[in-house]
Formats: C-alpha cells, structure tokens, sequence
C-alpha cells in the first residue's frame, strides 16, 4: 500500500535523472532495465545451481549407489555417504529443489521478471514502469526468497523434500526446511503480484501516443496477458500456502485427516478433520495457469523473433492475441487434469478432460500462425532465430504429448511417470528456456550496447538443441515403460531393469547439456565488455525498443515518439526498405520514396551516360 | 530528459496509475481470500458439526459492534478523501483522525476477542473451525495494519508539512484499499459469526 | 514407443492402450506432417540474396477458421473416445460386481493388505482405532474382524475375477501402481477410494507407489501373485489357519 | 471525480450507504434469531453480504462514477471465484 504511494513520487523525480549514487544505480534501482538485468543475473545464478542439482539426480538415476566424480567425497556428510554417493534423503531434498528453484527462480524470473521489465517499457514507449519503487521492491523479494528456500540446508533435517509440488500430509508433517520453502515461496508470490500490478498498469496506461492495444508487439500481449494470470492465480497459492505454514508450524490440520500415523513428529496436537485433496485443488489452480506463466511470454518473444528474421507480417496477429487470451482463460479452469488419479470425483475428471483438449485448440492455431509467418520470408538464421525455431519445433512435442495426458484413462497410467518429467521439459526447457536464449540473444545489442559473438551463440544452440533432445526424449519412452517419477533407484523393481541403459544415455547427454551452458555465460560476459559495438537498430526492426539509443539511458527514448504502424509491418511495398518501424510516419515514406526514386533515377541517367 | 513525462498526467486509459494499480492490485486480493473462503466450504461441508458447534463459541455481539466500526471508518474514509478533494484540509485531518481511531477501534477488539478464546484454551488447532476462525481474521486483521500505517503517515504529513490538495489521488488510492478490506469483513462477519 | 509398454494383462487394459496407440499414432502423424512443413520451410525460404522483400501478407481468415475448427474436432473427438473408457474404469455405477474385495493400506514404505478372511465379511473399521499395530483400524470389538488376516508387501488374486481394490493410507499420500494392471490410483489418509481391475494372466507383477512419499518411497515395492481360482483358496485357507493358529493362546492378544 | 455529479450529491449518498449497511447489519444479525432452515440461513446471510458489498463498491469505491472498463476488476475474479467454489463444493472435490 505504501509503495504504490511512493513510486508517485519517484516518477516525478526521476523525469531529472542526474547522476547517482553506485548503490541508487546499480542495487536500489528502480530503472526498469537495471531490475531486468538484476533479475537476469539472479536467475542465471539460480540456473546453475538448479542445473547441478538435476545433474546429482541424473547421475544418481544412471549409477544408483556409486560415488559422484571427483567431487563426490567433499559433499557434506548430510549429502552423500561415506563412499561419496547420494543419499535417498538428499535425493529427495535435491528433486523438490531442482523443481522449485527452476520454476520460481529461474523460469518465472527470467520471462517475466527478465523480459517483462526489459521489453515493457521500451515497447510500448516509455519511460520507465508505472511504479519503479514497486518495481525494485518486488525485484528484492526474490533473491531473498531464493536464499531463503535454500536456508533449509543449514537446518536439522535440510532442504524441503515434499516435490515441488508440496503435497501435504508430507509437506505438512516435514521438517523446518519446508517451513522455509513455504515461507520463500509466499514471498516470490508476493514478488510476482506486485510486478504483475505493475505490468498491467504500464501496459494500460503508459502506451506512446497513436499506440492502441492492437498495435502492441506480440511480447507485451503475451507479458499483459501472463501478468493478468499472475494476478488471479498466484494469490491462490499464497492462501494455500499461509494454510500449509499453518499445519506445518501451528499444528492446524487443513490438510491433515485425524489420526495421523507419523513416528517423527509430536502428533498429539493435530486435530484432524482436513483434506489433503484440497490443498491439490489451490495448488493446481494457481500452478496449472503457473506453466502457462511460464511459456507464454516465450511465445510473445518467439513470435517477434520469428517475424523479425522471416521479414515478415507475424500471420494472423489478432488470432494470435486471441489464442493468448483464450489458453489463458482456460488455464484456469483446467487444473484439475493434474488429479486425475487423486481420489477426486470422477465426474470431474471427465469436466477437466473436456476442458483440457480444448486448450490444445488455441496452442496449434498458434504453432500454425508459426508456420505462416514463415511461409514464403526471407529467414535468416542468426543465433536469435535458430532458438526461436528450435521453439517452435520442441514447443510442437510438448504440445503433442500433453494429449496423452488430457486424455483420463490413458493420464491414469502415465502420471507420475517419466513421460510426465519429459513432457514438461519439452515445454519448459524446450519450449521456455529456448525462449528465453532466443530474448537473451535478440535483445542482448539494445540491453548492453553491444553484440553477442554469433559463432559462439551458435555453437551453445547446436548443442544445446541436440543433447536436449537426447536428454529429454528418452524420458517419454522411461515414462511408457512405467518409471515412476521422484525414484530414488530404478532397479529396485525388476520391470524397470532394462531401462538402465536409457537412464546413462539420458545422464551423459545430460552432463554435455549442463556444461554447455557456460558457452552462454562466456557469451554474454566476454560480449558484454569485449563485443563490438551496436547500432541503434541491428535487427532493422520495427518495434518500439529499437528506436531507443542502445544502451538506453535513464528514461529510455531521445526523441518523441507517435505510433503510426502495427508492429510487424515487413516486406512492406509502401517502403523502399524491408521494415517499416512503428514511428516512422506517413510523410516519411513518402519522402523516403521520392528520394530513393531520384536516386535510382540518377543512377539511371548515369548508366545511360556511360 | 524524457520527452514522454506527459504521458504521466495523461494516461492511455484515464485512470492514473494509482487507481489502476490498486484495482489490480484489489482483483488479486480478492483470489487471495477466495482461496481461504473455498477452504472454509470444503472444511465445513466435511465436519459441519464441529463447525456448528465451534461458531457457536464465537461473541456474535462483540462482532456486531466491530462490524460497526469498520462501517464507520469506512464512511469517514470516503468523507476524508472529498474533503481534501473540496480543498478542506481541516475536515480531512478530522475524517481520517476519526478512520485511525475506528482502526484501533477495531484492532482494539479484534484483540480481546482473541485474548478471550486464548483464556478459553481455544487456539487455531484445537478443530478446523478455529483453525479457518483465526487464518482468515489474522489475515484480515493484518490488511487493516496494511491500512493504517499509510493513514498515519498522511495524517502526520499533513500535521507536520500540510497535505495539499493535488495529493487526494493518494487519498482515493488509500480509500479503495481501505473499502476492500471493509469488504472482505462484510463477507467473514456472516460466514463465521451468523450462518451457524 | 509403444513396444516398450508393459505387458498388459488386465481387462480394460486393452481399452487403454488402443486409445494410447490411437493418440501416439495421432501425435506421430502431425509431428511429421507439422516438422516436414517447418523444415521444407527453414529450406526454401531462407533469404539468398541481400535486399531481397518477403511476401507481405497479413494472414487468411478462412485458413484460420479452419485451422481452429479442425483441432477442435479432433481434440473433442479424443475427449469423447476417452470418456467412454474413463466411465467404465471409474464411474462407481459402472463397476461390475466384485468376485474379490481387497482393502489395502498404505504405510510408509509399505503396503499393507487385508483380506476378510474365510467368511467374506470385513470387521468394522474406525481411522481413530489405527496404530501401527492396527494398520486399518479394526474395531477389536466386531466378531467379524476375528478372521480377517493382513499380509504385507504381498498380495494375493485369482485370475479371470473382478478384484475391486479399496485404497486408503495411514500417513501421507502413496500411489497404487499396477503397471501391468494399467491401474494407479492415490492413497489418501482420511479417505476410501475404490478402484476394481481384472487379471488374465497368472503370474507375479509388481507392486510399486507413484507419489512421492519420502525418501524411501522407491523401496515401497509390493508383489502381486495372481494364480487360479483353488490355488488361491488354498492360500487363503492356509492364512486363515495361520491366523486361527495365533489368535488359539488367547493370553496377552489384549494390550 | 466524475463531471455533472456535485460534492454535495457525494457527500449525500455516502450518508445514504452508510445508514443501509447500518440497518443490513442489523437485519443480518437479527435474521439469524430466525431459523428458515441451515440452507436457508446460508442463503440470505451471503445474499445480505452481496448487497451490502454491492453498495460499497458502487459507492465508495466510485465504481459508479468511473471508468466503466474499471468493473472487469471485480467480475473476473468474482466468476473465477464462482468457477472454483463450484468445482470443489457442487461438484464435489
């Protein structure tokens, strides 16, 4: 409440930006751009960390019970045992953080915190958010969270080890390091809530003169649409979640049947009469829209991306804003696919089947627009572009394996399995994190005023995009072989034996795939300082962003800006050139044309002459 | 330096950003405690005896009256804010000198109310009545903390600085929220007290 | 991929696993069709000449309209198929009469099962009465519960009978996996699931839990042994004698 | 606020809203010395509510002398709230 008092204030001191203080510019920011690389920064940091502990569990799931290598004696005796191998505590505390750090640290971060905060305000024109202070406040919130979600590992009984998806009684009856989760995870909601107050705001209020909502760049509908679901659905989480800190520290029981038979926990005070079902329904209606959170500001991305490098119309915008707002919409109302097997009524898994096919329709008219924009361009494959294609291909899997989990009676036998772990690595990683590198990549000239290396950009997506998929893939094939999820040791049962050889394949790609990561690093931070210098609009693109100097100063744009055009006028034939950028006028064309016609007129003269 | 500051005092929608924001801000409130009332239905449809019996317990009266005075404040809140919009700062200082009052007021009560069930050993895990009881007022209870600490604030600006006129944005933004949280008391006040 | 499936041996199983062939072979075909279309694409269209212009074109509304009406109907279609399969595995109204009732409880790291003995009638069973002594709870007063018997990690079915399984758990939330039954179904504490399946094939499969339930949850391992109709009374006579054998010194049975 | 409507008019019908939530809050409590039945009771104590939140969001909230783009605010998660209290309670978790 304060806040929102506040940043009235900032708006109109900031319009003077005199020079400042290290700690005002670079860690109190409240420049759009600046959060967005703190958010940046931060969550590469997350990625890494979240990216090791998925490599513990992959070489875990490969060699069950043999030491880690090289580093496998220094862990914590907590981690490993003597020998040096992971222990089945560790592994769980391991599975639940990899999931948690990823979507919450990392993901969420980086598309909406990332290029929400940096893409906003540049694409729609202006000059900074709607509410800075806001915007730095809900910055602060998640590197705290962060750290305090990892707090467990210094507490008896470690880090959180219920699954990311928490499901109580065990998350209820768990440890202080599941306290800290629940704890960190209300935070970063608070975060998210915050920001998306602020996105919807600045989106609504703070377009360029002549811009409607229909001139808006597919990345901010996509942004303004997510930041509407984080609006609705996140606030449900932080009820569920204030009610599991309840039972996990008061000893209520909202989750908890009586009578509850747990050895390692005083019991007595535990009244019972809860249901564990219900924390599953608050959890799925905030975490059903959450994935769709998480790769729908991808889409936005890709969607520029794509027309940009095809110099093409994006085919069918508004059908394209549509599909948006409708996945959004039915996000919401399909959570309950994800309990099919629950024990909850089974009339209303046929409800959410139904509901659930159907939002299948809005992502394929999606990947066909894709397709269409790509219809007779003029592509270029720069680093950018290849990781949007690479989108839209992985996004095209894990768009098709999701059927098989919509559908109930075949869901009922693949839950829990590996295909589920498959699948939302194709949307997430294949399909998110893709997206992310295409963003990273495509606005790293304008966030730095400098170009990445391409050839370095390339080599990182090449074996990015192929050990992905044979980390990834395999999993589907784990999954239709019955491997269940969150299983500590493959080979305790007899039917899952002849899979251990798909597990090393997976483990091995795995490792490639994690190291491979640090060629991005080195991109961003070799270019970063040693890169040569951009123009104002490498890309020759129309979008608002690029009519800012790059980097952009304090306040973002030079000159006064009208909207004029859509944002994906190319190839236009009113235009001498292939783009048409959004503030360039009617007038300007014009003269644009006379003067390339003199010119080829003259040229004309000349050849005759000679 | 920006070119664009107009864009400030007219913004694309009319409506500036503090409203707007708040109402966003208002909408993700009320998914908030619809999770809790979603909760309560479920818990009370599963043990409705409990449920009878436990609000029962509960001080219908003492929950009247603060009913009241959330009413209250909230008139004076409205007034405060068209007060400072006519220009009348002294009525505003008056009007939201009266809201803080109704806050404590409330607050005031709030707590005897749970210092009673505490003396009566009834804490949030002795059933899930008690458990939703003190989750939903808590959180209510911590709204109108929300609350206040900006009116202080306001309220000790204009004392000390004067408040002008051109700031009564604030005052509406700050009222809004205010309403709502009077809002969601309006929806507790018959789910916990009355409907048993 | 659908080779690597395990061998399915129950009833509707088949029913399940053709609408898996049907949405995989579904899946294939717009994989490949969508992916040669992308790659044709990427291939023909990538720009060769600088300053070459791409064809403006802003998109069709018809092609729209198609391209949302034909997913829409393939993807109710599927809705629709599967329903008819998820009815008759799940409806209660749907569940055939059971030859066979089994409950079973599921306790950290293990399963429990509780047979009713030779009389076919379970004893009453009341969640406050659970210990781990008492996995399900029975009611040490009810006549009926004197013959039930438990057996752990290890359950016993005929073949070719409708075995209707009743689900619940003592602590946290387990998951009954039957992979060659094509079953899974959550245990939750506090409530009673039915879940019914029936087997062609004699032979022993395993048992395992799908949801995550602590560290040891990949110990939780179970091995069902289906056999005929006579073998399996002779097994039940023989747990029966077993439990008459140990309830015959009636010394210390009350605690 | 809104052109056309005078402080006064304001400041009247804040009088106005603040005597009906007044009196539904009298007529709230005392309905429930009456027993229509536990349906019932649920019935018109949430129908009470409704109104009395009605009035003050049409009111003091000014909803009536907005922007009325601003009503989106309260019907989307009201229907979203509608959704999930349906699917858990009528349909039955």
């Amino acid at each position: 409440m304060e806040a929102v008092l506040h940043t009235e204030k900032h708006e109109h001191n900031e319009a003077h930006g005199h020079s400042e203080s290290f700690i005002r510019k670079y860690i109190f920011s409240t420049d759009h751009k600046m959060i967005a690389k703190q958010f940046m920064f931060t969550a590469i940091i997350f990625l890494f960390i979240g990216g090791a502990f998925a490599l513990f569990i992959r070489w875990q799931l490969a060699y069950p019970g043999e030491p880690i290598p090289v580093i496998g004696q220094m862990l914590p005796s907590t981690w490993v045992n003597d020998a040096g191998a992971v222990t089945a505590e560790w592994y769980t505390q391991l599975l639940t953080m990899h999931g948690s750090i990823m979507i919450f640290a990392v993901i969420i971060p980086l598309l909406v915190g990332t290029f929400g905060n940096f893409a906003i305000p540049l694409m729609i024109g202006a000059d900074d958010m709607a509410f800075p202070f806001l915007n730095m406040v809900s910055f602060w919130l998640f590197p705290v969270a962060g750290i305090l979600m990892m707090g467990g590992f210094f507490m008896e009984g470690g880090m959180a080890a219920a699954g990311w998806t928490a499901y109580p009684p065990l998350s209820a009856i768990a440890s202080m390091g599941q306290t800290l989760w629940i704890v960190a995870l209300f935070l970063i909601g608070f975060s998210s809530i915050l920001g998306g107050v602020n996105y919807v705001t600045t989106i609504l209020n703070m377009r360029a003169p002549g811009m409607k909502m229909f001139d808006l760049p597919m990345t901010v509908w996509a942004v303004f649409i997510t930041a509407i679901i984080i609006t609705i659905g996140t606030p449900v989480l932080a009820s569920a979640l204030a009610m599991l800190f309840m039972d996990n520290f008061l000893h209520t029981s909202f989750f908890q049947p009586e009578n509850l038979i747990v050895p390692t926990r005083d019991m007595s005070r535990t009244a019972g009469g809860g249901q564990p079902l219900l924390w599953q329904h608050l959890f799925w209606f905030y975490s059903h829209p959450a994935v769709y959170i998480m790769i729908l500001p991808g889409m936005g991305v890709v969607s520029d991306i794509l027309a940009t490098f095809s110099r093409k119309p994006l085919y069918g915008y508004k059908a394209m804003v549509f599909a948006i707002i409708a996945i959004a919409f039915l996000g919401i109302v399909v959570w309950g696919h994800h309990m099919f097997q629950s024990g909850m009524n089974p009339l209303l898994g046929t409800t959410f089947m139904v509901s659930t096919m159907v939002i299948a329709v809005p992502s394929a008219i999606k990947t066909f627009n894709w397709l269409g924009t790509m219809w007779r361009g003029q592509m270029q494959f720069t680093t950018p572009m290849l990781n949007a294609v690479a989108f839209v291909s992985m996004f095209v899997v894990g768009g098709l394996s999701g059927i098989f989990m919509a559908s109930t009676p075949v869901d009922v036998f693949i839950h829990d399995t590996y295909f589920i772990v498959g699948h939302i690595h194709y949307v997430l990683f294949g399909g998110s994190l893709f997206a992310v590198f295409a963003g990273l990549h495509y606005w790293f000239p304008k966030m730095t005023g400098r170009m990445y290396d391409e050839r370095i950009g390339k080599w990182h997506f090449w074996i990015t995009f192929v050990t992905f998929n044979g980390t990834f893939f395999p999993m589907h094939i784990l999954g239709v072989g019955g491997m269940m999820r969150r299983i500590f040791d493959p080979t305790v049962y007899d039917f899952l034996k002849p899979f251990q050889p798909m597990n090393e394949f997976i483990t091995i790609n795995a490792m490639i795939l994690g190291f491979a990561q640090f060629l991005l690093v080195y991109n961003l931070v070799y270019s970063w300082f040693k890169g040569r210098k951009a123009k104002r609009n490498p890309w020759r693109a129309n979008t608002l962003e690029w009519q800012a100097p790059s980097p952009p100063p304090h306040g973002n744009f030079d000159r006064a800006l009208h909207v004029y055009h859509g944002p994906y006028e190319y190839s236009s034939p009113l235009t001498v050139q292939d783009y048409l950028p959004q503030t360039t006028s009617p007038e300007e064309i014009e003269e644009q044309r006379r003067h390339h016609e003199q010119r080829l007129q003259q040229k004309n003269e000349q050849d005759t002459h000679a | 330096m920006s070119t664009l500051a107009t864009t400030h005092t007219q913004t694309n929608t009319g409506i500036y950003h503090g409203k707007l924001g708040m109402w966003v801000f208002l909408a993700s409130e009320i998914m908030f405690f619809t999770g809790f009332f979603g909760a309560f239905i479920v818990l009370r449809n599963l043990n409705i005896e409990v449920f009878t019996a436990s609000a029962h317990q509960l001080d219908k009266v003492v929950a009247t009256i603060n009913t009241a005075v959330l009413i209250t404040s909230s008139l004076t809140m409205a007034l405060s804010h068209l007060a400072l919009e006519r220009g009348n700062e002294a009525k505003f200082r008056l009007f939201l000198t009266i809201t803080i009052i109704c806050a404590f007021g409330f607050l005031g009560i709030k707590t005897y109310e749970y210092a009673s069930k505490f003396s009566h050993d009834i804490y949030p895990w002795t059933n899930n009545f008690f458990a939703t009881y003190f989750t939903m007022t808590g959180f209510h209870a911590l709204h109108v903390i929300g609350g206040l600490i900006p009116m202080i604030w306001m309220l000790g600006k204009s004392m000390v600085k004067g408040y002008p006129q051109s700031m009564h944005h604030r005052v509406e933004t700050l009222g809004l929220y205010w309403h709502f949280v009077d809002l969601v008391w309006i929806f507790l006040f018959p789910t916990l007290y009355l409907i048993f | 991929m659908l080779d690597w499936l395990p061998e399915n041996v129950s009833v509707f199983g088949e029913g399940v696993d053709h609408l898996f062939s049907l949405i995989y072979y579904i899946s294939v075909v717009i994989f490949f069709l969508v992916n040669a279309i992308y790659i044709a694409f990427i291939i023909r269209y990538r720009r060769k000449r600088k300053g070459d212009k791409a064809y403006h074109y802003h998109g069709n509304n018809l092609l729209e309209i198609s391209w949302t009406a034909l997913p829409f109907a393939l993807f109710l279609f599927l809705a629709f198929y599967s329903d008819g399969i998820w009815e008759d595995i799940r409806y209660s109204e749907k569940t055939p009469n059971p030859d066979l009732v089994v409950e079973v409880m599921g306790q950290t790291y293990l399963w429990h099962f509780r047979y009713p003995g030779s009389d076919g009638i379970f004893g009453r069973r009341d969640r406050k009465f659970i210990t781990t002594t008492n996995p399900f709870g029975v009611d040490p007063d009810d006549p009926n519960g004197r013959d039930d018997f438990t057996t752990i990690n290890n359950m016993n079915i005929p073949v070719n009978k409708t075995v209707l399984v009743r689900l619940s758990s003592m602590d946290v939330i387990h998951s009954f996996f039957l992979p060659n039954m094509r079953v899974k179904q959550d245990a939750v504490p506090g409530q009673w699931v039915d879940v019914w399946f029936n087997s062609r094939k004699t032979g022993e499969f395993e048992i395992a839990c799908a949801e995550l339930c602590g560290s040891g949850h990949y110990l939780m391992r179970g091995v069902m042994t289906v056999q005929a109709q006579q073998n399996f009374d002779t097994w039940i006579d023989e747990q029966y004698s077993n439990v008459l054998a140990s309830l015959a010194p009636p010394a210390t049975s009350n605690e | 606020m809104a052109s056309g409507v005078s402080f006064e008019q304001i400041q009247k019908s804040y009088l106005k809203v603040f005597i009906a939530l007044m009196v539904l809050t009298a007529l709230t409590v005392a309905v429930t010395t009456i027993h229509f039945g536990d349906f019932m009771n649920i019935v018109v104590g949430v129908l009470i509510a409704i109104g009395k939140s009605a009035l003050v969001i049409w009111i003091f909230m000014h909803l009536k002398f907005d922007n009325p783009r601003l009503r989106y605010f309260v019907f989307v998660p009201a229907l979203f709230f509608v959704v999930f209290v349906f699917a858990l309670t009528v349909l039955g978790l």
